[in-house]
């Protein structure tokens, strides 16, 4: 058979419309937000709708669940709240150092950690993570239970006033919105191929001569520093940092909110991300024990709906079509 | 025997010698999931009796076996072992009525040594093999008794998997091709315990690939295809269907 | 003896060894599974080793492809010795082994399978920031692969859903993709119906053509079908090599392999 | 629209009991003895759960403010997060009436015009009970302390304390948080030959302590030991046996006198018996002081005015005694050095403690001499 | 007086053994989750949870119905082996087939809803646990004051660590168990009823977290939150001790209890964070773990 056959029967990838068209829908979305809900609460949940897409990016992309998430958000945001306090640099710059920190805390935990896989990974990075935990407790500048509070958000690139709630939105809103396309870049890339035939067979990928560990670890500092990224804006956001964003208890609830949503799709954490966030700000006014509810939910969605809610969708879409 | 017992020509020799099949398989039908991999399976196996099942890959071979076994949940239809009816048996006592199976992936434990795995099985009934005498018809095992189970050789836990059925005493053996991967004279060695296994009076339920090998120690044959018996025939009509057969099989 | 380390396994004159073998030996623990086995294999030809259960067949393949450390013994590659290195960079040298159990990206699509092979060598591995596009530039090549094996018209299959035998020639071109210098197989035939196995004979044949190719087999119709030179293995050790005719008129190997089974059927 | 009050408190985690739905009670109860009614309009107390997170806490804070014309929020345990909703109601200029948060950066370089921190903090537990020991003749030292900031202030604190009154610290140990085997350290205090064993750590750790001190005798063998930090609550959750004979600083305990038993028998019975603890008082103290002050003020909406009216006035009551708000947001009031009672001197469920000495206010809370609040004129 | 590194050695032993009352607790708990991991492929987050419930059990056995200590050492493991069993029964069951990764999110789930529960009945400040009478007071045993109810400890979780490794190593059972986590359907062809195998054993290794429960109740405080912390540090020790093998989670349990004491002494800054540099270290050399078996 001849090459000419083979042309007529592949097509080329189209370059499909439908992601464009879900970026500009988002976008779309993001700008009228702010009419509808209270501008700060939507910024949080980009931060964390951040968060969880960087986490699946691992988890859903690479089959790796981390448990030590919560350092590279939490250390993220100490370091850009400490920039922004005692070296008081400019914005964008406090987030660099922040993304820089996760970068660099995200190579060493995954160089130990992806040595091994599954449960052992995850209880790895727990760990790691832990002990991140308490260096954060023990460091002087971190000011223990009180965490990093009251610093300007300053001008970013020293013109544009963040501390005006609409600027700091369209920073936050465009940054989140840039990174998700690069997620979905990464994804959708020669690179996430190779994290993809991985997490389908990796001594095969091994066979195929292919560096697995150099590739995971990749996947685990692109994870880590995107995790910084929305730590870094949390911190300017809510002008603190604090020990609550580096517990372990973190590290679950982004877990939690991959789960919700669905794994290994992008739209998944974003939803999840809305449905936990919206959940915790539901709960603290409703009386309902918080943590027993997370809990129940976490049960459920682990027994009854492993695809989350955007999987369970997906899936009855084609259940009707097919 | 009815009609309806068989829907393929009725045997022209009486087996089992007027006694009642130790086996019989009814309209057996299986899923995995939603997809219908047997459509309604007739056998018999009659006590001492080797029977072998024939047919090309996928045909359902295997699924028949893991159907009868209880292995698959979804299923239909009737088995019946030493006339009683074995569908509503839960899988962990179907062996203490006295059926043993040699899976297809063999089912080596890692984690188990050789002869942890050897003796892995509970013993159901009198009558099963000693170790000594294993032993003695697979040297190979006993050399390598106290490394793990998946360490050995592909064929060595092919016999490992025959071996530790022989010590419990079932009475029935479903066995999914045993000589798969073995070499040549393995592969003679497991006939040979085969047929002592026939002078024990152990039926045998054989899936098999390798014609060759089944036409020396089978009493009576099946063939499948698409999930269902499409033909049958003892060993005296073997020379008879040779021809017949190479089509079905693609030999 | 033949396994004399000092004796050339093969003849003067034959072509030259594109992977060789000196003093292979590999024990566990106490037992020595592999003694002192040379062996040579040249381009253009297959290499099939046969030989009684557990006499140590896979641990030499395991050995040769890095898998597992050889105790003893060295291994070159085309004038470099490989002993001490991991499978991975083995590989990037063009030795590819197959698996015996689905070595296929089951969730991707057949194009996909191939493409993963071919993306490294075209150095598009580690671009995380070029579109899915890019890689379209792969396809023709894939494509061929993915026809030399008769699959391309089920390109955009996903490999989950292929029979056993299609997954086997699936692997091959995936492993053809790296174009390899050497190939390993181990028992590829096996759990194959008849109609798969002679499809299978043929295609190992064609791809021989341009690379050095080890097999591991029972199935003693094709290793005489295609096997150009033969190794039985016993206890480790080798027992007998040539081709097919010198190696099954040897009683020893009728006896510790064949036995009465006679070689014509 | 009715003004609201909101307590935002810790509904599910550790705080519970210390603070938690007693001081929503509290605060309730100080709205209805008030009239349930400021400046003509309805008072309404909505409660929130912060679940011990700074971001929910400040969203809630916000929101509140913002849409649900909250002109006061309450009480706050976690100082995490009482810092971050002290930075909004700073911006807001809405008032903070801080009850459980203990930590003194609140009033000083972190301090706010229009917060009262009405009830405790770290400095005043602290220079209590280290001064107060000291002069009754416990002259060295030893620190059991926790391993980060809030340790090493409690420490730092607690130092000063007795040095001033002329005793001495012949050394400390350094435990991480959330230790559970405490009995190394047990035994370097014990080695120590110190008169007082301290413990400058938080209600989990200092519970886990005491109870391993009694395992190996301390207290039997003649040392003391002293809680820096120590609640009503934690007394009750290692019980007498155990925690008989310490001695620690309060604000409040609720068998005092008259006043102090009245409003307590009217709290225990809405909380199923339960007694107050210093942190519930204060809620009330510090609403109830508040709508007198906005009232006074004629208006709710910023804060720092309601907090000026409040300097001007009077604001002792059963839990305040010698009171006055501070510019730097410090309310200053009599705190008193108690004992915990032995299990067979006490008489009832709640009968905890013996109020040894009353200490000044002056002396208990830090002057403003050293203070680095920016609101303090000097 | 002797001393190492200027440290007394009196002082030096008696941390030694208190490193091992440490230990006593670690090994007991590692215990429970290396034998439900090593035979249900779970990791049981809900450990910590399992071990609060237990101490509460004992607590609430003496407040509601009067049964002291010795009565809670038996009883309350059961309480806690019955609640297991019955959450294996209806729900963890579901998820053997799946990815490892969701037993553990489910036990996740599970940790909260019990931790939460408990919290929100009982509050946080926790409850009081005496020892008993009997092994009040100390011992002094030269070199120092010994508790008599931590010597217990440790005699105690010394014989249930060696018990349970004897069953398991040494019987059938523990075959049984093995071949079953690499595939239960053939076990269970072969005539074993791994159903439930399986409930009795989840029973079982929560029962473990449950008389290291009762164990802890007069020593620690008897609080919703005792396990949550504890359980990150179990999980190290498993790590370290090779998960799934079970005399890997004894002996380093043990001897991580050790390490740790001497760490106080030596450099407590680091106490809190030995255990997981240890294993940060014993993963780069021995990626297995010190007594796993590699895969
Ligand atoms: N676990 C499974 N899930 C879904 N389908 C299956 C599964 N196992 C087998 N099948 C399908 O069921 C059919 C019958 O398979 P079975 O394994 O019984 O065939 P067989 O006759 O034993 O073949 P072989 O000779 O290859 O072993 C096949 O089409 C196969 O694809
Ligand atoms: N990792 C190992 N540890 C211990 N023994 C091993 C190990 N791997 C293989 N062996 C032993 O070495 C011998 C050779 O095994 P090998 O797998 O190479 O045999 P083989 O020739 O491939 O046999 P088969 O044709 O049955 O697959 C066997 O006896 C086997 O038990
Ligand atoms: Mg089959
Ligand atoms: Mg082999």
């Amino acid at each position: 058979m001849s090459a000419k056959h083979a042309d007529t029967i592949v097509m080329p990838t189209h370059k499909s419309p439908v992601p464009a068209l879900t970026f500009a829908a988002l976008i779309l979305v993001l700008a009228i937000l702010p009419a509808f809900f209270y501008p700060i609460f939507v910024m949080k949940l980009l931060c964390f709708v951040l968060f969880a897409a960087a986490f699946n990016l691992l988890l859903g992309y690479t089959g790796l669940l981390s448990f030590g998430h919560a350092a590279f958000f939490g250390g993220a945001a100490y370091v850009t709240a400490h920039a922004l306090k005692v070296w008081q640099v400019t914005p964008e710059f406090a987030i660099l150092a922040g993304v820089a920190a996760a970068i660099v805390l995200g190579l060493i935990i995954g160089a130990v950690a992806i040595r091994r896989q599954g449960i052992y990974f995850a209880m790895i990075t727990l760990a790691m993570a832990q002990m991140f935990y308490f260096f954060c407790l023990q460091a002087p500048f971190t000011n223990g239970e009180d965490g990093i509070q009251g610093f300007s958000r300053g001008h970013l690139f020293g013109i544009i006033d963040l501390n005006e709630t609409m600027n700091l939105y369209y920073f936050i809103a465009a940054v989140t919105v840039l990174s998700l396309v690069l997620i979905w870049r990464i994804v959708n890339s020669p690179f996430g191929q190779i994290l993809r035939a991985i997490r389908e067979n990796e001594p095969r990928t091994i066979s195929l001569g292919y560096s697995v560990q150099r590739f995971k670890l990749a996947a685990f500092v692109m994870s880590a520093g995107l995790t910084g990224l929305a730590g870094a804006l949390k911190a300017l956001l809510f002008q603190f940092a604090t020990l609550a964003d580096v517990a372990w208890q973190m590290s679950g609830e982004v877990i939690l909110m991959t789960l919700i949503g669905g794994i290994g799709s992008l739209a998944g954490p974003v939803v999840g991300a809305g449905i936990l966030i919206g959940m915790q700000n539901f709960l603290a006014t409703s009386g309902l024990p918080v943590t027993m509810v997370l809990g129940g939910t976490f049960m459920v969605c682990v027994l009854l709906f492993r695809r989350g809610v955007v999987g369970e969708i997906l899936n009855l879409l084609e259940r009707r079509r097919g | 025997m009815t009609a309806t017992d068989t829907l393929t020509a009725p045997a022209t020799v009486a087996r089992g010698g007027g006694a009642a099949p130790q086996l019989k398989v009814r309209k057996l039908e299986a899923w995995y999931g939603e997809s219908h991999a047997l459509h309604g399976v007739d056998l018999d196996v009659y006590p001492g009796e080797t029977v072998t099942l024939l047919g090309r890959n996928g045909v359902g071979k295997t699924t028949t076996l893991r159907a009868i076994m209880g292995i698959i949940r979804k299923r239909k239809g009737e088995v019946e072992f030493e006339q009683k009816s074995i569908m509503r048996v839960p899988l962990h006592r179907i062996a203490h009525a006295g059926l043993g199976f040699v899976p297809e992936e063999r089912g080596i434990f890692a984690s188990l040594t050789v002869e942890e795995n050897l003796t892995l099985p509970p013993v159901v009934a009198k009558g099963g093999m000693s170790i000594e005498k294993i032993y003695e018809i697979f040297p190979n095992l006993f050399e390598r008794r106290g490394s793990p189970g998946t360490k050995l050789s592909g064929g060595e836990q092919q016999m490992l998997a025959i071996a530790r059925i022989l010590r419990t005493g079932v009475r029935l053996i479903l066995l999914d091709e045993p000589t798969e991967g073995l070499a040549p004279v393995i592969v003679e060695r497991i006939g040979e315990v085969l047929k002592v296994l026939k002078t024990h009076g152990v039926s045998v339920l054989l899936v098999e690939q390798n014609f060759r090998f089944a036409s020396r120690i089978a009493d009576h044959f099946y063939v499948m295809d698409h999930g269902q018996v499409i033909d049958s025939f003892t060993v005296s009509e073997l020379p008879a269907r040779t021809e017949a057969l190479n089509t079905a099989l693609g030999v | 003896m033949t396994n004399n380390p000092a004796a050339a396994p093969a003849d003067a004159g034959a072509p030259r060894a594109v992977l060789s073998a000196r003093g292979l030996t590999k024990r566990f623990g106490p037992f020595t599974a592999v003694n002192n086995v040379d062996l040579d294999v040249c381009h253009g030809r297959i290499h099939a080793l046969i030989g009684p259960n557990g006499a140590g067949k896979s641990t030499v393949f395991n050995l040769l492809t890095k898998f597992l450390k050889p105790t003893e013994g060295r291994i070159v590659l085309d004038g470099t010795d490989i002993t001490a290195m991991d499978p991975a960079s083995v590989a990037r040298m063009g030795m590819v082994r197959s698996f015996q159990i689905s070595a296929t990206f089951g969730d991707m699509t057949l194009l996909d399978n191939v493409r993963v092979a071919l993306q490294r060598p075209n150095n598009m591995s580690r671009q995380f920031w070029r579109s899915l596009i890019s890689l379209d530039r792969l396809n023709r090549q894939a494509m061929e692969l993915l026809d030399r094996v008769g699959l391309a018209d089920m390109a955009q299959l996903r490999a989950n859903n292929l029979s056993y035998g299609r997954k086997r020639a699936l692997e091959i071109a995936t492993t053809l993709a790296l174009e390899p210098r050497v190939l390993l197989l181990d028992e590829p035939l096996a759990g194959m119906g008849q109609e798969d196995v002679e499809h299978m004979a043929k295609l190992i044949k064609t791809v021989s053509r341009d690379c050095a190719l080890v097999m591991v087999e029972h199935n003693l119709k094709v290793v005489g079908d295609i096997g150009d030179d033969i190794t039985v293995l016993q206890r480790g050790e080798i027992l007998a090599r040539g081709d097919y005719a010198t190696v099954s008129a040897d009683p020893r190997v009728r006896e510790a392999y064949m036995g009465s089974e006679d070689d014509s059927h | 629209e009715p003004y609201r009050i909101g307590v935002l408190t810790d509904m599910s985690g550790m705080n519970y009991d210390l603070s938690g739905q007693g001081s929503v009670v509290a605060a309730q109860m100080a709205v209805e003895d008030f009239g349930g009614k400021l400046l003509g309009e309805g008072i309404e107390v909505i409660v929130g759960d912060h679940q011990n997170k700074p971001d929910i806490g400040s969203t809630l804070a916000r929101t509140w403010i913002d849409e649900q014309n909250v002109v006061a929020l309450v009480d706050v345990p976690t100082s995490s997060v009482a810092m971050a909703v002290q930075e909004i109601t700073r911006q807001k200029d809405t008032a903070f009436l801080i009850s459980t948060a203990g930590s003194s950066a609140l009033t000083a370089e972190a301090c706010s015009a229009s917060t009262a921190q009405w009830t405790w903090d770290t400095y005043a537990l602290a220079n209590g009970t280290g001064r107060a020991l000291t002069q009754g003749g416990a002259k060295k030292w030893y620190f059991i302390t926790v391993d980060y900031t809030f340790g090493h202030a409690l420490e730092a604190d607690t130092t000063q304390a007795v040095t001033a009154a002329g005793g001495e610290v012949i050394g400390s140990v350094r435990h991480p948080r959330e230790t559970t085997d405490f009995s190394s350290y047990i035994l370097q205090a014990q080695a120590s030959g110190a008169d007082v064993i301290a413990l400058a750590n938080s209600s989990g750790d200092t519970m886990t302590a005491l109870k391993q001190m009694q395992e190996f005798g301390i207290t039997e063998a003649g040392q003391k030991v002293a809680g820096m930090l120590l609640f009503l609550t934690d007394v009750q959750g290692v019980g007498l046996d155990i925690a008989q004979d310490l001695t620690l600083t309060t604000a409040f305990y609720w068998d005092m006198d008259d006043a102090t038993r009245e409003w307590s028998a009217r709290y225990s019975e809405r909380m199923g018996g339960k007694k107050p603890t210093m942190v519930h008082a204060g809620v009330y103290s510090s609403v109830m002081n508040y709508l007198k002050a906005a009232e006074a003020a004629g208006q709710a909406k910023s804060g720092s005015k309601v907090m000026e009216a409040m300097r001007g006035m009077d604001i002792n009551d059963f839990f305040n005694r010698n009171a006055y708000l501070r510019e730097d947001g410090r309310v200053v009031h009599d705190m008193f050095l108690v004992r915990v009672k032995k299990p067979s001197e006490s008489t009832s469920e709640g009968d905890l403690y013996e109020v040894l000495a009353t200490i000044p206010g002056k002396e208990a809370f830090a002057s403003l001499e050293n203070s680095t609040c920016p609101l303090v004129k000097k | 007086m002797t001393t190492i590194f200027g440290v007394a050695l009196p002082v030096l032993t008696g941390q030694l053994l208190i490193g091992l009352i440490n230990g006593s607790f670690y090994a007991l708990l590692s215990l429970g989750l290396a034998v439900i991991f090593g035979l249900l492929r779970i990791v049981n987050f809900a450990h910590g949870a399992f071990y609060m419930l237990g101490a509460f059990a004992a607590w609430m056995l003496l407040n509601y119905a009067g049964i002291g200590y010795w009565g809670a050492l038996f009883l309350a493991p059961l309480i806690v082996a019955v609640v297991g069993m019955v959450i294996e029964r209806t729900m963890l069951r579901a998820l053997y087939g799946l990815d490892h990764l969701y037993g553990l999110l489910f036990t996740f789930g599970l940790a909260l809803l019990l931790e939460g529960g408990f919290r929100h009945y009982f509050g946080t400040s926790g409850q009081p646990f005496a020892a008993p009478e009997a092994l009040r007071g100390a011992t002094n045993i030269g070199f120092m004051m010994l508790p008599n109810y931590r010597g217990w400890v440790v005699v105690a979780s010394l014989v249930v660590c060696l018990g349970t490794w004897a069953i398991i190593e040494k019987t059938k059972i523990g075959a049984y168990l093995r071949a079953a986590t690499e595939n239960s359907t053939l076990v269970q062809a072969f005539g074993v009823n791994v159903p439930l195998l399986l409930t009795l054993t989840y029973g079982f290794g929560c029962a473990l977290a449950g008389v290291a429960g009762v164990l802890a109740a007069p020593l620690f405080q008897v609080s919703p939150l005792m396990g949550s912390n504890l359980i990150i540090i179990v999980f190290a020790v498993v790590v370290i001790g090779g998960m799934g093998s079970i005399l890997g989670a004894i002996v380093t349990g043990y001897m991580l209890g050790i390490v740790e004491g001497l760490c106080k002494v030596f450099y407590p800054e680091a106490a809190n964070i030995v255990v997981f540099v240890i294993m940060a270290i014993v993963l780069l050399l021995r990626p297995a773990g010190l007594f796993g078996k590699d895969s």
